[in-house]
């Protein structure tokens, strides 16, 4: 590279036209900019929420009537454990209570603690002593935006629950789940599973669904099959399902923002082929004395192209710089609403640093390949000059 | 001017390497450790609300959903598949 | 003899069209010019002289008629043979040097080698060699934009003599340059005659009349060649 | 729209596409234009300014071949991505097969890329001779080229179009496994001399390139390319994943095999298109090839040294064959 003169006269003009390629250089990094900071943040997410499908159970069965989930009487925990195959049954309880002006809602959560695997659970998030202390008295742990929620709204120590029954629970806050679980746990409250049955409304023998996990992938259609047989108004969730909606729903929205941003690539587009087409006459005298000197059709194409190849490599690598700087260090601070919804209580989660091949060649094509096309006629229109346009 | 390219051109390698160290460093087992600790205990790993929710159905009024009971997920919504 | 001759004019013309009116600029001229002859085209601004000279050097193409240098016709060249033609074979000097002000004297003067595609520097030798000849090396690094009119003619003559080439067109060199400053260009091109190159320049200016180099001085009116008048008779009335 | 459009990859490689087909058209009515009032001869105005729009049709000509080449991996990429959708697919096999127009279009994507590099071969040439004596060949290939782009860039939409995402297709297990004792090899050969014949191919085309006989050469290489495919898929393939059973050109394209598809059949068809093309090029235009003819040869032997080295890596580490 070093001693090819063609490539030292490319660098000399390169910066002869400096102000030009700053200026189509700023604009593409304003739509690179815009373009990769939302496909890192959606990525980014999408591999988190993937993260959590591991500790997902495999089936989900649920009741409902006219559209509406209800609540699985707890004898149906016996009918399934008839089943072969099948392991770790729990029951769950859960429900969203909703705040004082029906804005918010919290996601209540009851966990059986006497239970050993939940037992274990417990130990990773609090030490021991605290462990004896929490199974005490009411307690319960709640999800950063919850803690958050309850202080802004002066209930720093605990919350008092209205039961449908009309009676009145008070809860102690004992302790705030860890900020890195706010992608699941943000708006949750973890309470002993009777105060939630309590404070949801529901009976003893009621849960809202039963999980369990089925270790064998192949039975998973046959155990689908039997356990659908076994009430009318059973629905059973699987975990591909679950994959399928958390990919469409990323789908859906990156499509959209996808097929929204074609609008201003092709303002992007129209931009470029102005710019590069306003050829002032010294421009013209300039490549017309190249061609003059004996620099054929080609050789001046072949510096023009190496000068747009410049152009979009900086353009990218400096794009994708700033929208990783960003997305992953600055943690996205107004974009990532458009993911996170910003609706009920606000969440902030860390988002993990994700770039896969696909992403980056997905940027560079929706990038580079508009760009090129746009500049190629006029870069051809200057290379054409007629070489008696020197003479005059 | 040459070596004005080559500045140039060692930056943009320089923002690269940076870039390369950041993300191999980047410490992904935090957030899953701790989504995973909650997700054994409760057993519940789906995203929080304000996450999983596509944006019509809050922002706007949605005609599948009863402003007065607004917990009530219409059938055909893609949220249905494991609501809560 | 026939093999000595540089360059073979036959019945050429060139006419503009502008709107459906068809000015002719080139009126049906024949001309042969031997290897290491200097001539002289002699004629008032518009007598066709310069498009006569582009088209000698490739930069533009007759209506009709055949231009052969070295026997080989140039006039209906594709555009890539054509520029390697103008790149090996021709050495242009213009009239208002059109030297590219942002750069300095030897990236000037290396740009008609860059396409041949030379190692780097093989191109210094050969750029250095050319500013030694037209005496400017001593302002190699300077950028050309801040050299004199004088210094820049010269600049021009080493970038023209750069690739060695075999032919050498000057179009009115020395109408920018005051009196000393032509009188340095014309004892270059004396020197360059004496290397053997064959040398066509346009001008008016009455300092070409008598120069003893000079073989044959061609005067030009309103696109047509007028009986050309060997320069040895014109020396002595 | 159902998901498969939504998908990004998808969407950016349909963009690409749609304007790659946009600048092709530009060149088409162009160089219809050019063959309307091209006449070598004449000194009219009217041919310099013929032979300038040449150059454009060359540039965008340029273009579209590396981007299409990029696309190429790029739409394998994007297919194999998708498998997630599509229900039963655990590769690019099974979404290629989700409908009809999946093989087709791959099939035109490797013959438009032959076409695009020949013409590119020819285009050199003709700029190098002096009066162009190609030119109405070429351009009329490059009719030839956009009409089937036109018809490939249909087929593009309709495919992706019509990927159903409820419907399960068949993996590639199914696709390209062995069907209960069927042979799925080609003129009845076993693994055997299935080998033998890829090995012999190979020297055979190596012999044909270095000697110069060039009809034998190219017989030689799409023989080879036809037995190459087969003993990839059949054998060596079993080599890359380690799993006797598993036969299916897309799964090395995936992560977990460290993408090493792209470089397996990248080597085997540019090293065969190169091959190819030299060999017709002196054949027919009497002009030497050598430069091409050997980065074929090297591509070539990259291809059967890759092969070789998963055979004899794996043999070493376990000391068994599969």
């Amino acid at each position: 590279m070093r001693n090819s003169p063609f490539f030292h006269f490319l660098t000399l003009e390169f910066f002869k036209e400096r102000k030009k390629h700053i200026g189509v250089i700023a604009i593409s990094l304003v739509i690179l900019f815009l373009l990769s900071s939302v496909l890192f943040i959606s990525s980014s997410i999408r591999y988190s929420l993937e993260q959590t499908l591991e500790q997902e159970p495999d089936f989900v069965v649920q009741r409902t009537q006219g559209g509406e989930r209800v609540s699985v009487p707890i004898e149906w925990t016996d009918g399934l454990l008839e089943i072969h195959g099948i392991s770790s049954v729990t029951p769950r309880v859960y429900g969203r209570y909703f705040f004082k002006s029906k804005e918010d809602s919290f996601l209540v959560v009851g966990v059986d603690f006497m239970d050993e695997q939940s037992h274990k659970a417990l130990r990773t998030i609090m030490d021991e002593t605290d462990l004896k202390q929490f199974l005490k008295g009411e307690n319960m742990l709640v999800g950063e935006g919850v803690s958050r929620y309850l202080k802004a709204h002066f209930y720093p120590k605990g919350y008092t629950f209205l039961t449908p029954k009309g009676a009145f629970k008070k809860v102690h806050l004992f302790k705030v789940l860890p900020k890195e679980s706010n992608l699941i746990a943000n708006d949750m409250i973890i309470v002993p599973i009777e105060l939630a049955q309590e404070i949801l409304g529901m009976s003893e023998e009621e849960v809202s669904d039963i999980a369990f996990n089925v270790p064998n992938d192949d039975e998973w259609e046959n155990v689908e099959d039997k356990i659908s047989s076994f009430h009318y108004d059973l629905r059973v969730v699987t975990k591909n399902d679950i994959k399928k909606a958390y990919e469409n729903l990323y789908n859906y929205k990156g499509g959209i923002f996808l097929i929204l941003f074609l609008i201003t690539m092709v303002t992007f587009v129209l931009i470029l082929y102005q710019r590069y087409s306003m050829v002032y006459s010294s421009e013209r005298r300039h490549i017309g004395l190249l061609r003059a000197l004996g620099w054929s059709i080609n050789d001046v194409l072949k510096l023009k192209f190496f000068e747009t190849m410049m152009v979009v490599v900086m353009a990218y690598v400096l794009g994708v710089a700033l929208a990783y700087f960003y997305v992953f260090v600055l943690g996205a601070p107004l974009l990532r609403e458009i993911f996170l919804g910003g609706v009920n209580l606000h969440n902030s989660i860390t988002l993990v640093p994700i770039l896969d091949f696909g992403i980056l060649s997905s940027i560079f094509l929706i990038y580079a390949v508009p760009f090129v096309s746009a500049v190629l006629i006029p870069v051809w229109k200057i290379a054409v000059t007629d070489p008696k346009e020197a003479m005059l | 001017m040459i070596k004005l390219f080559y500045a140039v051109g060692a930056l943009l390698l320089l923002i690269i390497i940076v870039m390369g160290v950041h993300y191999i460093l980047g410490d992904r087992k935090s957030v899953s450790d701790g989504v995973n600790a909650v997700a054994g205990l409760t057993r519940i790993s789906s995203p929080s609300f304000s996450v999983a929710y596509c944006e019509p159905r809050i922002g706007g009024v949605e005609e599948a959903v009863n402003i007065a009971y607004p917990e009530m997920m219409p059938l055909d919504r893609m949220d249905f598949v494991y609501a809560k | 003899m026939i093999d000595d001759v540089m360059i073979i004019i036959e019945n050429l013309n060139k006419h503009f069209r502008s709107g459906d009116a068809l000015s002719k600029v080139l009126k049906d001229i024949n001309l042969e010019i031997r290897a290491g002859e200097c001539i002289v085209l002699k004629g008032v601004s518009g007598s066709g002289k310069t498009t006569l000279l582009s088209i000698m050097a490739g930069l533009d193409r007759p209506s009709s008629g055949k231009v052969l240098v070295e026997g080989e016709s140039i006039s209906k060249l594709p555009d890539l043979h054509i520029s390697h033609f103008r790149a090996q074979k021709i050495g242009m000097i213009f009239q208002h040097f059109n030297l590219f002000d942002h750069l300095t004297a030897a990236e000037n003067v290396m740009i008609p080698l860059i396409p041949a595609g030379l190692s780097m520097d093989e191109v210094n030798q050969k750029v250095q060699k050319s500013l030694k000849l037209a005496n400017i090396s001593h302002k190699t690094q300077s950028t050309a934009g801040r050299l004199s009119g004088g210094e820049k003619q010269r600049v021009a003559i080493a970038r023209a003599l750069v690739s060695d080439p075999a032919i050498i067109l000057c179009d009115e060199p020395t109408a920018n340059l005051d009196r000393d400053n032509s009188l340095k260009f014309i004892d270059i091109l004396g020197q360059l005659h004496d290397m053997g190159k064959t040398i066509v320049v346009a001008t008016h200016d009455p300092l070409f009349d008598s120069l003893p180099f000079v073989s044959r001085i061609i005067p030009m009116e309103d696109g047509s060649l007028v009986s050309t008048v060997p320069n040895d008779t014109l020396a002595e009335s | 729209m159902n998901e498969i459009l939504l998908n990004n990859q998808v969407i950016v490689y349909l963009l690409s596409e749609s304007i790659l087909f946009g600048l092709l058209f530009i060149a088409f009515v162009i160089t219809v234009g050019i063959l309307v009032g091209w006449d070598f001869g004449s000194y009219s105005e009217q041919q310099f300014r013929l032979e300038r729009r040449a150059y454009l049709v060359m540039t965008i000509l340029l273009f579209v071949f590396t981007v299409k080449f990029l696309l190429l991996a790029y739409f394998v990429f994007a297919i194999d991505s998708l498998s997630l959708l599509v229900p039963g697919a655990m590769c690019a096999a099974g979404v290629i097969s989700a409908n009809d127009y999946g093989m087709l279009l791959l099939f035109l994507k490797l013959v438009i890329l032959f076409f695009l590099l020949l013409w590119m071969a020819l285009n050199r040439y003709d700029l190098n001779a002096k009066n162009y004596p190609l030119f109405r060949i070429k351009s009329w290939l490059f009719i030839a080229i956009f009409l089937v782009i036109a018809i490939e860039t249909g087929i593009d939409f309709a495919y992706f179009g019509h990927i159903d995402t409820l419907e399960p297709v068949n993996c590639c297990s199914t696709l390209y496994g062995q069907l209960e004792g069927a042979n799925p090899l080609p003129f009845g050969l076993n693994t055997m001399t299935l080998l033998i014949l890829f090995y012999l191919l190979y020297v055979v085309v190596m012999g044909a390139a270095l000697s110069s006989q060039r009809i034998l050469f190219v017989a030689a290489a799409l023989l080879f390319v036809f037995i190459a495919y087969y003993s990839v898929v059949y054998f060596f393939g079993t080599y890359i994943y380690e799993l006797p059973t598993h036969n299916c050109p897309f799964c090395m394209l995936q992560k977990e095999y460290y993408y090493v598809g792209y470089l397996v059949w990248g080597t085997l068809f540019t090293g065969t298109y190169l091959g190819l093309i030299s060999s017709v090029m002196e054949m027919g235009l009497k002009v030497e090839q050598g430069r091409e003819r050997s980065v074929a040869l090297i591509l070539l032997s990259i291809f059967v040294l890759l092969c070789t080295a998963y055979v004899a890596v794996y043999y070493l580490r376990n000391g068994v064959f599969l």
